[in-house]
């Protein structure tokens, strides 16, 4: 009964209060952000397809690179369990698949370069031959970066682990790392897709 | 005040952590800075930006981990407390009590507009069939030439061109009468109660003739073909089939109480956290 | 420069800074004006009406200026009762003596009102989408009749370029076109390509404006109901001159248009003076055409009857002695970073120049 | 968070020059770093004001010789670009840093280190820009600024027709600005949701935070766009990739959708918050709850989803089919909707409550209105064929400087008035404050309003020059003269916050008697905000408070 001016009025107890962790929260809209970066390139790609002046033309030099995209599709699975085992406190299981999830990733980043080296001395195809090497290099080149930082992070994490620095307490922080690993893991099938199924 | 204040007043620290300040994040963006102004400048530019660049990404590396780095900021003697300028709030009278101003505390139910809509669209649709049956012999006639609103080929249609079916354009007259006799309908569900005396009244004669006036004064715009081909009084009378069917079953349907004094998670039958309030009713 | 930002030293006085402002402004704008030289342009356009899309004489035109009174007469509407509303409840709410110990009364909202004020704009926006659907497929959808005018405008750094591909005419800046007789329409259709950047083609009381983009082909249509002189410009901005890449549409009755082709049609006069020896022997043929001549660059301006043409440098300049004069010797003095080089020619050479093109009808 | 060194700093008012400089450039304090957005921000405005003001002068009479075309084309496009990228942006993020923490009752944003690194690389980026003036190979003694526009229309942006590095300066330090932006954007969003106080439920955050959170959205959709258009163009012009190169097969087009993919949701960016300060400050003044709180959010939800998709509104005369332009002119006319539903909000919160015509609220009145209009020729111009005679004309510019400065200025400047004691202890001065406000307001109208009839009287936007006798004189003359009267406004304004920095009022914790969680601690803020966690029960704890017997939370 709240007959106003009377008596001050008791505000509800808040039970409990649970918010979102921060860095969840903060790589979600990392994530969501880069998505909308890569759709204008993949857009791009898409917009250019058959539309080169000259040769080379995709159906001629591609070939799709199923090795490599085992490789990293197979990572993202390593990934996952690598985190489990430091989220259990099993360090050295952790970096153990830590370092096959980075090998499988560096085993991405060759394969790339060797197709490019392909491209560019066998079929002389550069950026700058038609629009299809514009867009191709470009797409491809990205990701390719993508991939590269995200090495360049797990590499921190496989030193850091290596020095004896990291525990269970940092399982959120790979947690995280993964999250990213798994974004690039993702725009990898768009761009396979893109590049050497619709593309081709 | 409240309970939960008067406690924490009690707990009120003698300091409080805040993060360290660090000039690391600032060399960061100087050095990307300048790795990206060398393509403008110099090579050397870039050079010194990306050794910038790695030293402050692993000196920011340094500050939150293993663990962040904080500092201690001593809590100063404690502000002025919250008090009001003006003590007394003014409250409507109306309402039940405790309520505070969320008008009207009755109204019809959303549906009964969508209801009326409906209705009256039929009923002005049989209107105008009739007409261009009794007219030109062909229901399709004002059927094509409601679509004419919106395409620009049917402007200089002969009578024969118009009186024949045409399924774009019975599929256009469709859409445009469906969705104003909607929207129309909706708008009379919630405008009709605000009316003060007689709704059927002013939904069926004064709205439609409202309407009808300012068609008169933009129908050369607004449809052209109509303008040039149009009988007022078979319009105006679909107008007021209309408004008089739509507000018909607007008036006829019950008024609902809008419960706009409750929570909007409780209206909306969300739990959450902290909006439930404890008020016992009754 | 004197801004005025410095003078106020004790309090900003509204009143007295105005003045000041005036002031200075006058003085910028005399010693401005002083400086400057329209090259005769003013006196020419004061003789035409400024182009001014709400005196059409063009159907497509037409079509634009009913649709755009009416959403004129909609938002003029709107804006009046929102803001009659508005001043209302200002003045109506606004706080009084004593009002200072009571809050007013909380109101959080009102759905039927908040949804009423949602569903109205609703219904205006959708009476709006279906004119404006009805006219966008009438300008844009319309097909050329048979016997259409066909012109390809090719917009180049800052001038324009038109061809009449079926009658082998080639002119540039000013466009002849037939005046249409609404009993047996003769519509003009328009191709626009660009040679390098995007521009735009607008002259306000034909059509409205098309953008000429690169690589691309755009179409549209005029269907002039008079004969005058309309004046445009490129509405895109292009570069430097993008301010001085002017247009004129002549729009003249049948027959006179016919002898305008026919007179277009001819070679130039076969002249062998000291002028034409110049001309061909400097660098003014690689991108100037005329006909008859060796002279066949496609930079510039085709200059085979370059006399039919009342303006120069694309409108930035009446088409006389001493302007063509200025022009030649360094045309940065009428359009400065215009891409036509100064030519560097004596006063003797520049004379005997002028006269040969002169002599271009 | 666990604390290594125990370090008071409460020694600053006593550090020399150096030492307290040191201390801004160090910080990560939120509200610092907000107030360094804010001020970098205004002097921006002040330079690319001057830039708009030199521009009016050369336009005041027809056939001006006072600034060259290369020099003109220089500051039209400096203008354009650091007014949306220098000017409005960091304002308004600004604002968001120094309030979003406050309103939510959090002691910093979720990131505060990353939240400087943004502001540090807007701020270089933001340099970087400006530098072109003296960084570049000088052409006609102007240095090499970019003077392609600041849309950057392909191709007039390829090596072909744009030499030196003008074009790369503009490309690169937008490019930085836009990540510093991004970052911002991850912190607000990443504060709105994770560093609530007890008791704020998403539906009792202020309207400011909801917004923000809506306007961080934005920019993480909407920037990539742009960024991305950016790389492809820095390729084009440092590797000889072709995506805009038109003479080997690429696009002009291209160019225009990706720019307007980012352009149009930027101009919701930038207007967005201003609802945000307008649904603060009215209530506040009207001595009013917020007319309709959940509309008033849901409708700048939808604005925003709806801008998404708009952006061929901008392209309506490049040749589109009809279907294309119908479809375009109808999402653009949508917007007119959820629009229409929050002026009508903020009438509705007017009505029936005693308005206080302080400096705020006159400001915020005078948007209202402007922004009105600015949003029924904002429809005129969403009728696709009337803007194939507006679009590219001074009605456009008359247009979108409504929403700009008619809207996004005055409401900035409102908010200035309104959070300055928060921020300073110290209040505006009233009278320069009134001053202020007449002399922007008349300067704006003179301006802006003949610039309409200048457009409908086939005055191309973005040219140096006109010809006399084309009808175009004496509105152009009146606009300048308009110039100059905002200029000096602002120059009252300038003069306003030096003054009152100094001498102004003691504003103490709450001078405006208002309601949300900045005005419980003390002016200005200690570094830690709050020294307990606040715990909210409304909307509007302060009213719970001030109003015990009769508290919000029992009927939200």
């Amino acid at each position: 009964m709240a007959t106003a001016a009377v008596s001050p009025i008791v505000p509800p107890v808040h039970a409990q209060w649970n918010l979102p962790r921060r860095g969840r929260a903060g790589i979600l809209a990392l994530i969501l952000t880069e998505t909308a970066f890569f759709s204008i390139f993949v857009a791009a790609y898409v917009f250019y397809i058959g539309k080169s002046l000259s040769p080379p033309y995709p159906r001629d030099v591609l070939s799709p690179p199923i090795v490599n995209t085992i490789c990293l599709l197979s990572s993202s699975i390593t990934i996952v369990l690598a985190v489990r085992a430091l989220r259990a406190g099993h360090t050295r299981v952790f970096g153990l698949w830590w370092l096959v999830t980075f090998m499988l990733g560096l085993e991405f980043l060759a394969g790339t370069a060797a197709e490019w080296y392909g491209l560019i001395y066998h079929d002389h195809l550069t950026i700058s031959t038609n629009l299809f090497g514009t867009t191709f290099y470009s797409l491809v080149g990205l990701h390719a970066m993508h991939v590269t930082i995200g090495l360049i992070m797990i590499l921190v994490v496989m030193l850091l682990t290596a020095g004896g620095h990291l525990s269970r307490r940092y399982a959120e922080h790979t947690e995280m790392l993964s999250w990213y690993w798994h974004f690039v893991d993702a725009v990898w099938v768009v761009v396979f897709t893109t590049v050497y199924v619709i593309g081709r | 005040m409240s309970e939960a204040s008067d406690q924490s007043r009690e707990r009120v620290p003698k300091t409080v952590q805040v993060p360290a300040p660090t000039a690391w994040p600032m060399i960061a963006a100087l050095g990307l800075t300048m790795a990206f102004a060398g393509l403008v400048t110099s090579f050397v530019v870039s050079a010194v930006g990306a050794v910038l660049l790695l030293a402050g990404a692993v000196g920011w590396f340094g500050e939150v981990f293993p663990q962040q780095h904080c500092e201690l900021a001593e809590v100063e003697p404690a502000a002025a407390p919250v008090i009001a300028a003006r003590a007394a709030a003014a409250r409507l009278a109306v309402g039940e009590q405790g309520h505070r101003g969320i008008l009207p505390l009755e109204i019809y139910p959303y549906s009964a507009g969508i209801k009326g809509g409906i209705a009256g669209g039929f009923v002005m649709a049989g209107l105008a069939v009739i007409h261009g049956v009794l007219a030109h012999g062909s229901p399709w006639y004002t059927i094509n030439i409601l679509a004419a609103t919106a395409m620009a080929n049917l402007a200089n249609a002969s009578t024969a061109a118009l009186s024949a079916f045409d399924p774009q354009a019975f599929m256009v007259a469709l859409v445009i009468h469906g969705i104003v006799s909607l929207l129309v309908g909706l708008l009379y569900g919630v405008m009709l109660p605000i009316v003060p005396r007689n709704p059927i009244f002013f939904g069926g004669v004064v709205a439609p003739l409202l309407w009808s006036g300012i068609l008169y004064a933009s129908l050369k715009v607004i449809n052209p073909v109509l303008d040039a081909r149009i009988e007022w009084r078979w319009f105006v009378l679909c107008q007021i089939g209309f408004g008089v069917v739509a507000g018909l079953v607007v008036a006829r349907s019950e008024r609902i109480h809008t419960f706009q004094h409750l929570p909007f998670a409780m209206r909306m039958g969300i739990e959450a956290p902290g909006v439930m309030s404890k008020r016992e009713r009754g | 420069m004197e801004l005025p930002e410095s003078t106020p030293r004790r309090r900003a006085r509204p009143l007295r800074c105005i003045t000041r402002c005036l002031v200075v402004i006058g003085i910028v704008a005399a010693a401005t004006c002083a400086a400057a030289s329209d090259w005769g342009m003013g006196a020419a356009n004061s003789r035409l009406a400024p182009p001014d899309m709400f005196n059409p004489v063009s159907t497509p035109a037409y079509d634009i200026e009913t649709l755009a009174w009416f959403a004129i007469a909609v938002c003029a509407g709107i804006a009046l009762v929102v803001g009659a509303l508005l001043a209302y409840s200002i003045i109506r709410f606004r706080s009084r003596a004593g009002d200072e110990e009571r809050e007013p009364p909380q109101v959080y909202g009102s759905n039927p009102i908040e949804f009423a004020w949602t569903v109205v704009p609703l219904l205006i926006v959708f009476v709006l989408i279906l004119t404006t659907a009805r006219t966008i497929y009438t300008v844009e959808a319309a097909i050329a009749p048979p016997n259409a005018i066909r012109i390809r405008v090719i917009g180049h750094q800052w001038w324009w370029e038109v061809r009449y591909p079926g009658l082998k005419i080639v002119t540039a800046n000013e466009i002849h076109v037939p005046v249409s007789d609404p009993a047996h329409p003769t519509p003009t259709f328009l191709d626009l390509e660009s040679a390098d950047v995007a521009h735009s083609f607008w002259v306000p009381r034909l059509a409205g404006k098309t953008d000429v983009i690169p690589n691309r082909r755009n179409t549209m249509w005029i269907e002039p109901r008079r004969p005058g002189v309309y004046l445009g410009q490129c509405a895109e901005f292009c570069g430097t001159e993008h301010a001085l890449m002017l247009l004129r549409v002549v729009v003249e009755p049948r027959a006179q248009w016919d002898q305008w082709v026919a007179a277009q049609q001819k070679t130039a006069a076969a002249s062998s003076d000291r002028g034409r020896r110049i001309f061909e022997s400097t660098a003014c043929v690689n991108c100037h055409t005329i006909k008859g001549t060796v002279a066949d660059g496609r930079f510039g301006p085709d200059l085979t009857h370059f006399m039919s043409r009342e303006t120069i440098g694309s409108g930035a300049a009446m088409n006389t002695h001493d302007n063509l004069r200025i022009w030649i010797k360094d045309p940065a003095v009428i359009k400065p970073g215009a891409l036509m080089p100064r030519m560097n020619l004596s006063d003797a050479d520049i004379d005997a120049v002028a006269g040969y093109l002169e002599s271009l009808h | 968070m666990e604390q290594e060194i125990a370090l008071s700093a409460r020694e600053q008012a006593e550090l020399p020059l150096l030492g307290r400089l040191h201390e801004w450039v160090v910080t990560v304090d939120h509200k610092r770093l907000g107030l360094m957005y804010i001020g970098g921000g205004l002097l921006f405005f002040v330079v690319a004001g001057l830039q708009a003001v030199m521009m009016r002068l050369q336009l005041a009479v027809p056939d001006n010789h006072l600034v060259p075309p290369q020099v003109f084309n220089r500051f039209l496009t400096m203008h354009g670009t650091a007014m949306v990228f220098l000017v409005g942006m960091p304002i308004l993020t600004g604002y968001f840093n120094y309030l979003v923490p406050l309103m939510v009752g959090a002691r910093d944003l979720a990131f505060p280190r990353l939240n400087s690194f943004g502001f540090w690389l807007w701020f270089f980026g933001a340099l970087l820009l400006y530098f072109s003036y003296i960084g570049g190979d000088g052409l006609y003694g102007a240095g090499s600024a970019p003077d392609v526009g600041w849309f950057a229309y392909a191709p007039l942006t390829e090596r072909a027709f744009s030499r030196g590095n003008s074009t790369d300066y503009w490309i690169l330090s937008i490019f930085l600005t836009s990540v510093g932006s991004t970052a911002t954007a991850v912190n607000i969003i990443t504060t709105a949701f994770c560093m609530r106080c007890r008791g704020m439920t998403l539906g009792k955050m202020p309207v400011v935070v909801w917004l923000a959170v809506v306007v961080a959205f934005m920019m993480l959709l909407a920037l990539p766009p742009l960024s991305a258009a950016q790389v492809m163009l820095l390729l084009d012009r440092f590797a000889g990739a072709h995506f805009f190169d038109t003479q080997a097969g690429g696009s002009a087009l291209l160019w225009q959708h990706f720019f307007w993919i980012f352009g149009h949701p930027e101009v919701y960016i930038l207007v967005i918050p201003v609802f945000g300060f307008a649904s603060e400050i009215i209530p506040v003044f009207s001595r009013k709850v917020i007319f309709g709180y959940q509309v008033m959010v849901a409708a700048s939800i939808a604005i925003a989803f709806i801008s998404m998709g708009v952006w061929a509104h901008h392209m309506f005369a490049v040749g589109m089919t009809p279907a294309g332009n119908a479809f375009f002119a109808t999402s653009t006319m949508l917007v007119a909707v959820p629009t229409g539903i929050k002026i009508f909000n903020w009438i509705g919160t007017i009505w029936g409550g005693k308005i206080r015509l302080r400096v705020p609220m006159l400001f915020s009145l005078a948007f209202l209105f402007q922004f009105m209009i600015a949003g029924l020729t904002g429809i005129m111009l969403a009728v696709a064929p009337f803007d194939w005679q507006l679009t590219d004309t001074y009605f456009v510019v008359a247009h979108f400087h409504y929403v700009l400065i008619g809207a996004i200025v005055f409401m900035i400047f409102a908010a200035s008035y309104y959070w300055f004691p928060k921020a300073t202890g110290r209040m505006l001065n009233e009278r320069l404050g009134q001053v202020h406000f007449w002399l922007f307001l008349i300067g704006f109208h003179l301006t802006f309003d003949p610039l309409h009839f200048a457009g409908i009287h086939g005055m191309p936007r973005r040219i140096y020059t006109y010809q006399p006798g084309r009808g175009l004189e004496g509105l152009n003359l009146i606009a300048s003269i308009g110039a100059v009267i905002q200029a000096l406004a602002v120059l009252v304004f300038v003069i306003n916050v030096v003054y009152s920095l100094a001498w102004g009022e003691e504003a103490g914790p709450d001078p405006w008697d208002a309601w949300t969680l900045e005005w419980s601690t003390a002016s200005p803020p200690p570094e830690y905000n709050f020294a307990v966690e606040p715990e909210v029960y409304s909307r509007r704890p302060l009213w719970d408070l001030k109003h015990p017997d009769d508290p919000d939370w029992l009927y939200e």
